[in-house]
């Protein structure tokens, strides 16, 4: 039979608006926080072993229940707002932006983008995906940004460190030398001067 | 190599240019700037409206790369080493770091966006306490009064900072009337008689036309020129009449409105 | 194991906010409304047998999830302690939007915030401050908003009639094209439509 502390676990998280942080739900039922960590994959755990429609995951810092996701076809055909309407690649690229080099500066992306980003940047502030999170302390002070729990519960992962490392995003050594074939390549009496060059980029920029 | 037209819509001119050059192969210092506007061009008719930003940055890219190709085509620039030619490489270092560390976040974002469709499969919770707590919740209203409520409602309410479009960089054009009068009180004595379009053939800007017709006009209704047309859309003649004695001192003119664009 | 319906019973409301008619859940499954009642018993039967912490119980019309009843204290130690006990500036603000211009939707208050107030929105509709009052009737049907007797009574005020006036304060246009947004389609019949709502809804919402 399940315990008064799983039992409490599972009418807390029923009625958390939020994902509730483990050290809270620890608090309020006056158990060790690793005890409860360890409650609340047990109940996870039930969940799936009796097939439910639901599931206790842990997202943004915190537990929550959900809809199970093979279940989306029928939760989707009852109304929920806002949650179909997918960002814009540019979107999403200035979101990358702010995740993987937060705090950062709107002009620091637009520098990256190579465009202005003041519309992009409002809409996912406007989406709660990222928010102010602080000032430069040099000149100007400029606004800094960071990305939101919002943002973590958008990407179903628990925090920052569980993104996939940028590294991986890197382009390879064809993609550099698409591009210095494109930028760098000289024609007719520049080629030898080139090729060298092309050669020691190669060298330097290979992972 | 045929330009294949993806219909993938690109969101910024570095992705654009990347892809490009990617695609294409294309070498700026041989065939680059032709082909790579054309495809530029033929990719935004793909686009069913134009983004003028990226459009824009689009032109500034390639005006840098027009100067590189330029500065690098000049005869004897291989074996210059100078200043000049050492800030050309690193600026063109600049562009490929800059190319380089978008094709890093275009796919960052591929991945983030593989993990939203994912996440988005699941709907959270939020529906919240029961109505049977809410007596037990603590008033969030406590200690707030009608009139700190009406404060908080005009601080809502009053404009935040509207971002907007720095033009300082673009020099405004400012032409007179009354300047143009003066110029033409020198040019049309010399000249005696002239058509419009040579009196105008060194300006620029339409709006210098403009106002240097508007001069014509007024110098017309003071009887100091004839005006004659060769039928519609015909080419102005101007003809010098003379001022008829004194008065033809610019200030005359001076309520005579300005123009700026 | 759990039927294909069953669970999608179950995650349905799940994230539901209101407790969900049967012949909701009928028309949306494609099954019929007898059939829904008896497996929503069976379900409830079921979390009672496995000794949950939280039950599907049939209220106000409709099947939701709730704690269970035993576990009241636990979940009372939650709602002092786990939420906030003092309303943001950003809360505050979207609090007086409400309570001078409604009847208004979600989208226009963010609208005039500048930030998704969804979050917001939520908690201030849980503790019982503003309530649905109606819907826009232009496309899109958006809920909206206005305050409840509750908030008259915690405010320590009579009517929203006592509210101090906003005075000679004239929004800029942006402001005043925010707030038009989502109202323009109708006129009169608009404003008797949703006025006739807000009073049925706060009496509606007096605990």
């Amino acid at each position: 039979m399940a315990t008064e502390v799983e039992r409490a676990i599972e009418a807390i998280v029923m009625v958390a608006e939020d994902p509730i942080p483990p050290h809270l739900l620890a608090q309020i039922l006056e158990v060790p926080p690793a005890r409860v960590e360890e409650l609340c994959q047990s109940l996870a755990e039930s969940y799936v072993a009796e097939d439910r429609g639901f599931e206790l995951v842990r997202v943004a810092g915190g537990y929550r229940f959900q809809s199970h996701s093979d279940l989306a076809g029928y939760v989707e055909r009852f109304a929920l707002e806002g949650q179909s309407n997918r960002l814009s690649a540019a979107a999403l690229e200035t979101l990358a932006l702010v995740a993987y080099k937060q705090p950062i500066s709107r002009a620091q992306v637009s520098e990256v983008r190579g465009v202005s980003v003041d519309g992009v940047m409002r809409t996912l502030q406007h989406r709660g995906y990222v928010a102010e999170v602080g000032r430069d302390p040099g000149p100007g002070q400029a606004v800094l940004y960071g990305t939101t729990a919002r943002f973590l519960e958008k990407l179903g992962i628990d925090s920052l460190d569980v993104l996939p490392p940028l590294a991986q995003f890197v382009p390879g050594p064809e993609v550099m030398d698409a591009l210095d074939a494109g930028l760098r390549h000289g024609g007719g009496q520049h080629s030898t001067e080139v090729t060298t060059t092309t050669d020691e980029g190669l060298s330097d920029e290979s992972p | 190599m045929p330009y294949e037209v993806t219909t993938a819509v690109f969101e910024g001119p570095f992705d654009l240019l990347l892809h490009l050059i990617t695609r294409q192969q294309v070498d700026i210092y041989q065939v680059s700037l032709s082909s790579i506007v054309d495809a530029y061009v033929a990719e935004m008719q793909n686009l069913r409206t134009l983004d003028l930003e990226v459009a824009t940055e689009f032109l500034l890219i390639a005006a840098v790369l027009l100067e590189l190709k330029a500065r690098r085509l000049l005869p004897g620039s291989d074996d210059v080493e100078d200043e000049e030619e050492l800030a050309l490489w690193e600026e063109r270092d600049l562009l490929l770091a800059r190319l380089f560390e978008c094709k890093t976040f275009k796919d960052a974002a591929a991945a983030l966006r593989r993990m939203m469709d994912a996440a988005d499969r699941s709907f959270p919770r939020r529906t919240g306490l029961e109505e049977r707590f809410l007596d037990v919740t603590p008033d969030l209203l406590a200690g707030i009064t009608a009139d700190r409520l009406r404060k908080a409602c005009l601080s809502a309410l009053t404009p935040r900072l509207l971002p907007h479009v720095d033009l300082d960089h673009v020099a405004p054009i400012r032409v007179s009337v009354a300047d143009a009068v003066t110029e033409l009180l020198d040019e049309l004595p010399r000249a005696g008689t002239i058509t419009f379009s040579r009196l105008t053939a060194d300006l620029v800007e339409r709006l210098e036309v403009i106002v240097r017709f508007l001069a014509v006009l007024e110098l017309y209704k003071r009887g100091w020129v004839e005006l004659s047309q060769s039928g519609n859309f015909g080419d102005l003649t101007v003809t010098w009449m003379g001022t008829e004695g004194e008065g033809a001192e610019p200030a005359a003119f001076s309520p005579i409105e300005e123009y700026q664009g």
